[in-house]
C-alpha cells in the first residue's frame, strides 16, 4: 500500500515534465513550416522572435505573477548588444547571443530589486519607466547606437562558421526557431522543477511561500534575471536577422505588444506566448494586406470581443494540450491579478 | 523663471483634467481602463469639428467637448464596461488596448491622419505681463478653468451625498448595496463624469498637446504616470502629481534641454520605489 | 559555398522579377500609413495612385501593379515587408520609406538583392550613401537648408537660435544651417527638443531668452503646426524674432488650418502647392478632386515624381528592373510640378530648385508663397564630400 | 534545557495602539501549549511577531535558545518554527501532492534546483507518502486544492506546516470553521502529531483546548494575563470572567 502511493506520487510529479501529443504535434507543425512555407519564412522569424519574446514575459508574469510594461528594455538592450558586437566586427551570432543575454540579465537583475513591491499598477509603471529611461538613453548616445537613425553596418557571420544568412530568410528562420526551441525546452523544465513550482507558489500566495520557508525575493530577483536574459536573447536575433536596430525596440508600443500577445494566448503555461505570437502576427499581416490604413480597428475590435467571449475559457481549452496542465495552472477567473496583498497581511 | 513656473502649472493643471477621470476608474473603481485618451480624443475632435466646419465658437464647444465623451462613456460603460469591472486586469487591459485601437482607426478613417488645429479666439492669444511675470492667456484661462474643476470635483466628492454614496459604493461595493446605494448607477455616472472630464482636457490641450487619431496611445503614458505618482486613493493626489510632473517636465526642459525626457521617467521612478502606493497616498 | 548559392539565387530573383513577360511588373510601396506619421504616408499613396491612373498602368507593354504596405513607422517592419516583397512578390522596384530609420533599414537588401529603391520621403543626406541602388526623389535637409542660411545672412540677419528635433534630418539640418551661416559670419544657438514633444514652450522660453534675429526651426511636418502656434502664443512674431527653416513647419497638408499665426514665416523648400507653373496646376488639382480636397504637400510630390521616375525608367529598360533600371535612372531629368528636376547620376540624390517662400493669403487661403529661385540645387553635403 | 520558543518582554505598538505589550512566554520542548484570549487580544499579532511577518518594537525571541527575532520569517521557517494560518493560506491552483511536495523539496534545500523535475528524489516521494498518510489526504493528493472539501484543506494547511519538519507548530485555530462531520478528522491529526515536535495552539474553542493542551496561557488586551495548567485556567475565576464567560454565553 505505501509503495503503491509512493508510485503514483512519483508518477504524478513526473506527468508534469512529461510531453504530451499537443506539444509535439505543435513543434513538429513548426518544423514542418521550415520546408513547407518557404515564402512565409521572413514573418516565421518574425513570430519566433516574438513568441520567445512573450515567453520570456510569461516566465514573470505567469510564473512569479509580476507584471511589467516595460519588458521592452531588456529585449532593446539585447538588440543592440548584439547590432553594437556585430557591427563592431564581431559577427558570430552564437555569441552575440550569449553576450546579449549577458547584458539584458545584469540589468534585469539590477532592476528587478525595484519590482519587489508594490502593487501591479506600480510595477507597471516602474517597469515601463526603466524602458522609457533606457530608450531615452540609447537615443542621447547616438554615438554608440545611431540614435535616431538607427544602428546600420550590421554583418552577421555564418551560425556556427557554416550557414550564412539568405535573402529568403530560411537560415534566419531556422536560426531563430531552434533557439527558441532550445530556450523553450529549458524554460519547460525550470517551470516544472522545483524551483519553478516554489515559484508559482509565490504568485498563488506569497504569505504561505513565506511561511513553508521560501525565500520569496530572492527566487523573484532569480526568475525576473533569467526572463530579462531570454528578452535579451529575443532581441539578440532580432538585431541579428534583421542586422538592423533601431530605437523602436525599446519603445514602449514593444512592451505593449508582447503583453498583448502574451495575454491573447493565455498566461501561465509556456504556449500561451508563442501561439499568441502566431495569432497575433497572421492576423495584423492579414488585415493589414487587405487594409494597411484601417487594419488597426479591425485588430481592436478582435481584442474586445476577444475580451467579451472570455478569453481565458478559449485558452483553457488550448491548454489541455499539455498532460495534467489545467490543473497546475491557475486561471486567475474572477481573481484579479495576482496581488501583494496576502503580502500586507 | 517664474514664466516657467506659470507654464509647468498650466501644463501640469491641463493633465489633471486629463487624467482625473483615470484616477476615478483606476483608483476608485479598479479598472484599468487604458482608453481613457481616447475619451480625451473625443472631446477635442468636437471642439475641432465644431468649430472648423460649423463655425461655432470655441467657448460654446467646450460643453459639447464635456457632454459627447460623457455620453459615449456612459454608453460603453452601460453595455461593455461593466461586464468586465470583476474580469482580471490583464483583460480589462486587453480590452481597452482593443478599445483605443479601433478608436484610432475610425477617426482616422473619418477625420483623416494630419494635426487638427483648433484656432482660438484672439482675445486668448496672445500675453501679458502680470506683476512683471509673462503670462500667456490661453495658459492662464486654462489655469482658471481648471482650478474651477478641481475644486468643484473636490466639493463633490468630499462634500456631497453623491461623493459619499461614491466612497462607499468603492470601498465595499456589497454593503453598498445592502444599504440602499444603487451602485451600479454610481458607477456609470462617475464614468460619464470621468469621460467627460478628459474629452473636455482633449479640447482644451489641442491647442497645447495637439491632436491627430494617435493622441490616446501618445498620452496615455502621462496619463498613467500622473495616477500612479499621485496615488489612487483620492482626487488631491493625482492633482498634486500633476502640477509636480508639469513643473518638472517644463523645468527639466528649460534648464537641462538634454535631459528633458529623463526628467519625467526618472522621477517617476523614484517616487514609486520609495513610495509604492504613490507619493501622496494615505498608508492603507 | 552556400554563401554564393544564396546570393546567386537572390541575383536571379532579381532578374527573374523583372523578366517574365506575362508577370506584371510590381512596385512595392512601403510607407507609414498608421502611427504618427500615417499622414506622409498617405500623401505618398495618393500621389502615387494619382499618377497611375493619369498615365495608365501599362510600361512598355506590361502591367504595372502597385503593392501598399504599412510599416507602421517600425524599422524592423520595413526591412521583413521589403525583404517579402522581394522575395515572395518578385518587385522590380521599391519604393515609400517615410523617415530615416525605414529607409536605411532595408539598405542593404536592395543591394543584396539588386532591387532599386525609390526613397520618396526620408531626407537625412547619407541615405543614398547606403546602398548603389536607392534613389531619391524627396530632398535633402541639408539641400532645403543651405540655401535659407545664404539667404538668412543676405537679408540682415546675425544672430540666429536653431531649433530642431532630435534625430537624423533634424541633426542634419541644425548642422548644415550653422556651418553655412556662421561661414557667412553669423552667430548661431543650438537647441535641441525631443522627437517626441508634447510642449515647446520651455524650448521657446529659451529662445525668447537669447534674443535672437530669427528662429530656424526644424520639426517634422506633424508637429510643426503646434510649434507655431506655440511661437505666436508666447509672443516671439511681435518681439521681432522672425521664423525661418526648411519647408516642414509650413507644411501645405497644414498650413492653411494652421491660421494666421503662421503669416509672415519664411521657409526655403522644393515644393509649394503655391508653385507657379502649369503642371502645377494641373497636379494641384488632380490631387484634390482625387482626396476629397486635401492639398499635397512636398511628400504627395515626392510620391509622384517618384513614381514617374520609375515609369520612365521602366520605359527606358523595357521593362528590365536590377542594375539596368538604376542605370536608367541616373541622369533622368524632367519638369515636375515643383519645376525641373533632374538626378545626380553620381549620388543618385535629386537636383532641384530650392525657393524661397513666405507664407501669405491668397483666395482666402495660406500658401507657402515663392519670391526667390535658387536654381538646381544638389546636396550640400555629397557635394562637399566630392569636391 | 532551553525552551522550544521563548520571548522576552515582547512589545509590539502601532503608532499609539499597544497590541502587544510587554510579553515574557516560554513554550517547553515536546510542550501542548494553549493560546487563548478574547477577540482583539492580540492573539494574531503575537503570532506574527513569532514568525517574522511583523518585527516587534521591542524585546528578545529565542528559539531553541537563540535569538531569532530579526531574522527573516523564511529562515525561521528554516531554523524550524512552522505556522498555520487561521484564514487557508494555500496555494488554490495546486494539488496538495505539488503543495506538500513544495514544501519538502524547499526543507531539503532543492529549491534552486531548477533542472530535476520533482518527485525523481527518492526522500521527497517518501517524505510526502508519508506526511499524506498522517494527515489523511492520500486520496486526494491529486484533486486541485481550491476543489477539496473545507475540512480537507484545513488538515492541507497543518500538513504545509508539517512538511517544514519543525520544532515548533503555531497552530493558528486550526479547527476554524470545520463542519462538524470533518472535524473528528482534524482533531484526531492534530492530537497525533509527534511528541518532539513544540506545539502551541491559539484557539477559541474550548473543547479542542481542553482536549489537547496540557498549559494555557491568557492573553488579555495584548498583555499576558495569566498561565497555568488547563486545571488552573479552567477554574480561575478571573478567566472566567474575561474570558471563558464570553464564551460561554455564545
Amino acid at each position: 500500500m505505501q509503495s503503491d502511493t509512493a508510485d503514483n506520487v512519483r508518477a504524478a510529479l513526473g506527468r508534469r515534465g512529461r510531453w504530451g501529443w499537443g506539444e509535439v504535434a505543435f513543434w513538429l507543425v513548426a518544423a514542418a513550416t521550415l520546408v513547407f512555407l518557404p515564402e512565409r519564412h521572413l514573418i516565421l522569424n518574425e513570430i519566433a522572435i516574438i513568441g520567445l519574446f512573450a515567453l520570456s514575459l510569461d516566465l514573470i508574469l505567469g510564473y512569479a505573477g509580476i507584471v511589467s510594461l516595460g519588458h521592452a528594455a531588456f529585449f532593446g538592450l539585447g538588440a543592440y548588444a548584439a547590432g553594437i558586437l556585430a557591427k563592431n566586427g564581431i559577427g558570430d551570432p552564437l555569441l552575440g547571443l550569449g553576450v546579449a543575454a549577458l547584458a539584458a540579465a545584469i540589468l534585469g537583475f539590477v532592476t528587478s530589486f525595484l519590482v519587489l513591491r508594490g502593487s501591479d499598477l506600480t510595477k507597471l509603471m516602474v517597469t515601463l519607466g526603466v524602458a522609457l529611461v533606457l530608450g531615452e538613453l540609447a537615443n542621447q548616445m547616438s554615438w554608440l547606437t545611431g540614435g535616431a537613425d538607427g544602428l546600420q553596418g550590421i554583418t552577421m557571420g555564418p551560425i556556427l562558421g557554416l550557414f550564412e544568412f539568405d535573402i529568403f530568410g530560411t537560415v534566419a528562420y531556422a536560426y531563430s526557431l531552434v533557439v527558441t526551441f532550445v530556450l523553450f525546452v529549458i524554460a519547460r523544465r525550470i517551470v516544472v522543477s522545483p524551483y519553478g513550482l516554489s515559484l508559482r507558489s509565490i504568485r498563488d500566495n506569497p504569505l504561505r511561500a513565506r511561511a513553508v520557508g521560501i525565500p520569496v525575493n530572492r527566487r523573484l530577483v532569480a526568475v525576473y534575471t533569467l526572463a530579462a536574459a531570454y528578452a535579451g536573447v529575443a532581441g539578440a536575433l532580432l538585431a541579428q536577422t534583421t542586422q538592423f536596430v533601431s530605437l523602436d525596440v525599446l519603445a514602449f508600443h514593444r512592451s505593449a505588444d508582447v503583453m498583448l500577445v502574451l495575454v491573447i494566448g493565455g498566461v501561465g503555461y509556456l504556449y500561451g506566448g508563442l501561439i499568441g505570437a502566431v495569432f497575433f502576427k497572421v492576423l495584423q499581416d492579414v488585415l493589414s494586406a487587405w487594409t494597411p490604413q484601417y487594419w488597426q480597428f479591425w485588430i481592436g475590435l478582435i481584442l474586445v470581443l476577444l475580451v467579451l467571449a472570455g478569453r481565458e475559457r478559449l485558452t483553457d481549452r488550448v491548454r489541455a494540450l499539455r498532460p495534467r496542465s489545467r490543473r497546475g495552472l491557475a486561471t486567475d477567473k474572477a481573481r484579479p491579478l495576482p496581488t501583494t496583498t496576502a503580502r500586507e497581511v | 523663471m517664474l514664466t516657467i513656473l506659470f507654464d509647468g502649472i498650466a501644463y501640469g493643471m491641463l493633465l489633471f483634467v486629463l487624467a482625473c477621470g483615470l484616477a476615478v476608474t483606476l483608483g476608485l473603481m479598479n479598472f484599468v481602463n487604458l482608453a481613457h485618451g481616447a475619451f480625451a480624443m473625443a472631446g477635442g475632435y468636437v471642439t475641432a469639428v465644431l468649430m472648423n466646419r460649423y463655425g461655432v465658437p470655441f467657448l460654446l464647444t467646450l460643453p459639447l467637448a464635456f457632454l459627447v465623451p460623457a455620453l459615449a462613456g456612459l454608453v460603453l460603460e452601460r453595455t461593455l464596461y461593466k461586464q468586465l469591472y470583476t474580469r482580471s486586469h490583464l483583460d480589462q487591459v486587453l480590452f481597452s488596448i482593443g478599445l483605443v485601437f479601433m478608436a484610432v482607426a475610425a477617426v482616422d478613417y473619418a477625420m483623416g491622419s494630419q494635426q487638427q488645429m483648433i484656432r482660438i479666439p484672439t482675445w486668448l492669444q496672445g500675453r501679458v505681463e502680470i506683476l512683471g511675470i509673462q503670462v500667456g492667456l490661453y495658459r492662464s484661462f486654462i489655469i482658471a478653468v481648471c482650478g474651477v474643476l478641481v475644486v468643484a470635483l473636490q466639493f463633490i466628492l468630499t462634500k456631497t451625498r453623491f461623493g459619499s454614496r461614491l466612497r462607499a459604493a468603492v470601498d465595499d461595493p456589497r454593503v453598498a448595496r445592502g444599504l440602499g446605494i444603487n451602485v451600479s448607477v454610481i458607477f456609470a455616472a462617475t464614468f460619464a463624469v470621468g469621460s467627460g472630464l478628459a474629452g473636455l482636457g482633449g479640447a482644451l490641450g489641442a491647442e497645447i498637446l495637439g491632436l491627430d487619431p494617435t493622441f490616446p496611445l501618445k498620452f496615455m503614458i502621462y496619463f498613467l504616470i500622473v495616477v500612479t505618482v499621485g496615488g489612487t486613493t483620492s482626487i488631491t493626489g493625482p492633482f498634486l502629481a500633476s502640477l509636480l510632473l508639469g513643473i518638472a517636465d517644463v523645468a527639466g526642459k528649460y534648464y537641462v534641454p538634454s535631459l528633458g525626457a529623463f526628467v519625467i521617467y526618472t522621477l517617476m521612478i523614484v517616487v514609486l520605489v520609495l513610495r509604492p502606493q504613490g507619493l501622496f497616498a494615505r498608508a492603507r | 559555398m552556400l554563401r554564393r548559392t544564396f546570393l546567386g539565387a537572390a541575383a536571379m530573383l532579381a532578374l527573374t522579377g523583372a523578366a517574365s513577360a506575362q508577370e506584371p511588373l510590381k512596385i512595392g510601396l512601403i510607407l507609414p500609413m498608421t502611427g504618427p506619421f500615417a499622414s506622409t504616408g498617405r500623401q505618398i499613396e495618393a500621389a502615387a495612385k494619382l499618377y497611375m491612373q493619369q498615365n495608365g498602368d501599362t510600361v512598355a507593354g506590361k502591367k504595372i501593379q502597385l503593392i501598399v504596405k504599412d510599416d507602421t513607422g517600425t524599422a524592423d517592419v520595413t526591412k521583413r515587408l521589403a525583404q517579402e516583397l522581394i522575395v515572395n512578390d518578385k518587385i522590380a522596384v521599391m519604393a515609400g520609406f517615410g523617415l530615416t530609420p525605414l529607409a536605411l533599414a532595408p539598405a542593404p537588401l536592395a543591394t543584396q538583392a539588386k532591387v532599386p529603391a525609390v526613397v520618396m520621403a526620408a531626407a537625412t543626406a547619407t541615405i543614398t550613401e547606403a546602398s548603389p541602388y536607392i534613389v531619391r526623389t524627396s530632398f535633402t535637409l541639408p539641400q532645403a537648408t543651405v540655401p535659407m542660411a545664404e539667404w538668412a545672412a543676405q537679408n540682415g540677419i546675425k544672430k540666429v537660435a536653431t531649433l530642431v528635433s532630435d534625430y537624423g534630418p533634424g541633426i542634419d539640418a541644425e548642422k548644415a544651417f550653422t556651418s553655412a551661416f556662421t561661414a557667412k559670419g553669423g552667430q548661431v544657438e543650438n537647441l535641441r527638443v525631443p522627437l517626441a514633444n508634447p510642449d515647446f514652450s520651455p524650448f521657446l522660453q529659451k529662445v525668447a531668452d537669447a534674443k535672437p534675429d530669427a528662429l530656424f526651426v526644424f520639426v517634422p511636418s506633424g508637429i510643426g503646426a503646434q510649434f507655431m502656434k506655440q511661437f505666436v502664443e508666447r509672443g516671439l512674431d511681435k518681439s521681432g524674432i522672425k521664423l525661418i527653416g526648411p519647408g516642414d513647419v509650413t507644411d501645405d497638408d497644414l498650413l492653411n488650418n494652421m491660421g494666421d499665426v503662421a503669416l509672415g514665416a519664411i521657409t526655403t523648400q522644393h515644393y509649394s502647392a503655391a508653385h507657379d507653373s502649369p503642371e502645377n496646376k494641373a497636379f494641384v488639382e488632380a490631387f484634390k478632386k482625387a482626396n476629397n480636397g486635401m492639398r499635397p504637400n512636398f511628400m504627395a510630390v515626392g510620391g509622384y515624381d517618384g513614381m514617374h521616375l520609375i515609369y520612365e525608367g521602366l520605359k527606358k529598360t523595357n521593362g528590365q528592373g536590377g542594375q539596368a533600371l538604376i542605370d536608367a535612372m541616373k541622369g533622368m531629368s524632367w519638369t515636375s510640378p515643383r519645376g525641373p528636376v533632374s538626378i545626380d547620376p553620381q549620388t543618385r540624390d535629386i537636383v532641384q530648385n530650392i525657393y524661397v517662400r513666405k507664407v501669405e493669403r491668397r483666395d482666402g487661403e495660406l500658401y507657402n508663397v515663392e519670391f526667390a529661385t535658387i536654381p538646381n540645387v544638389k546636396d550640400p553635403v555629397k557635394a562637399a564630400k566630392s569636391n | 534545557m532551553a525552551a522550544a520558543l521563548e520571548t522576552r518582554g515582547l512589545v509590539k505598538r502601532f503608532g499609539g495602539l499597544v497590541a502587544t505589550d510587554n510579553v515574557t512566554f516560554r513554550l517547553e520542548q515536546g510542550a501542548r501549549h494553549a493560546l487563548i484570549g478574547p477577540n482583539g487580544a492580540g492573539k494574531t499579532t503575537f503570532i506574527n511577531l513569532l514568525t517574522g511577518v511583523l518585527a516587534p518594537t521591542s524585546g528578545q525571541i529565542l528559539l531553541e535558545g537563540q535569538d531569532i527575532t530579526r531574522l527573516r520569517p523564511e529562515l525561521r521557517v528554516q531554523r524550524g518554527l512552522a505556522r498555520t494560518f487561521q484564514i487557508n493560506q494555500l496555494f488554490p491552483a495546486m494539488t496538495p501532492l505539488e503543495t506538500l511536495g513544495l514544501a519538502v523539496s524547499e526543507r531539503m534545500g532543492g529549491g534552486h534546483d531548477w533542472w530535476r523535475v520533482i518527485g525523481s528524489k527518492r526522500e521527497i516521494v517518501d517524505e510526502i507518502v508519508e506526511i499524506a498518510e498522517r494527515f489523511r489526504l492520500t486520496d486526494v493528493l491529486d484533486e486541485r486544492t481550491a476543489n477539496l472539501a473545507y475540512g480537507k484543506q484545513r488538515l492541507l494547511e497543518i500538513a504545509v506546516a508539517f512538511a517544514c519538519r519543525p520544532r515548533v507548530l503555531l497552530l493558528d485555530e486550526p479547527a476554524a470553521g470545520v463542519p462538524e462531520a470533518e472535524r473528528h478528522e482534524l482533531l484526531a491529526t492534530v492530537a497525533a502529531l509527534p511528541r518532539d515536535v513544540s506545539v502551541l495552539l491559539i484557539e477559541h474553542d474550548m473543547d479542542l483546548v481542553f482536549s489537547f493542551a496540557d498549559r494555557i496561557s491568557v492573553l488579555v488586551n495584548g498583555g499576558l494575563f495569566t498561565e497555568g495548567s488547563v486545571e488552573e485556567v479552567s477554574t480561575d475565576p478571573r478567566v472566567r470572567a474575561v474570558y471563558l464567560g464570553e464564551s460561554v454565553d455564545e
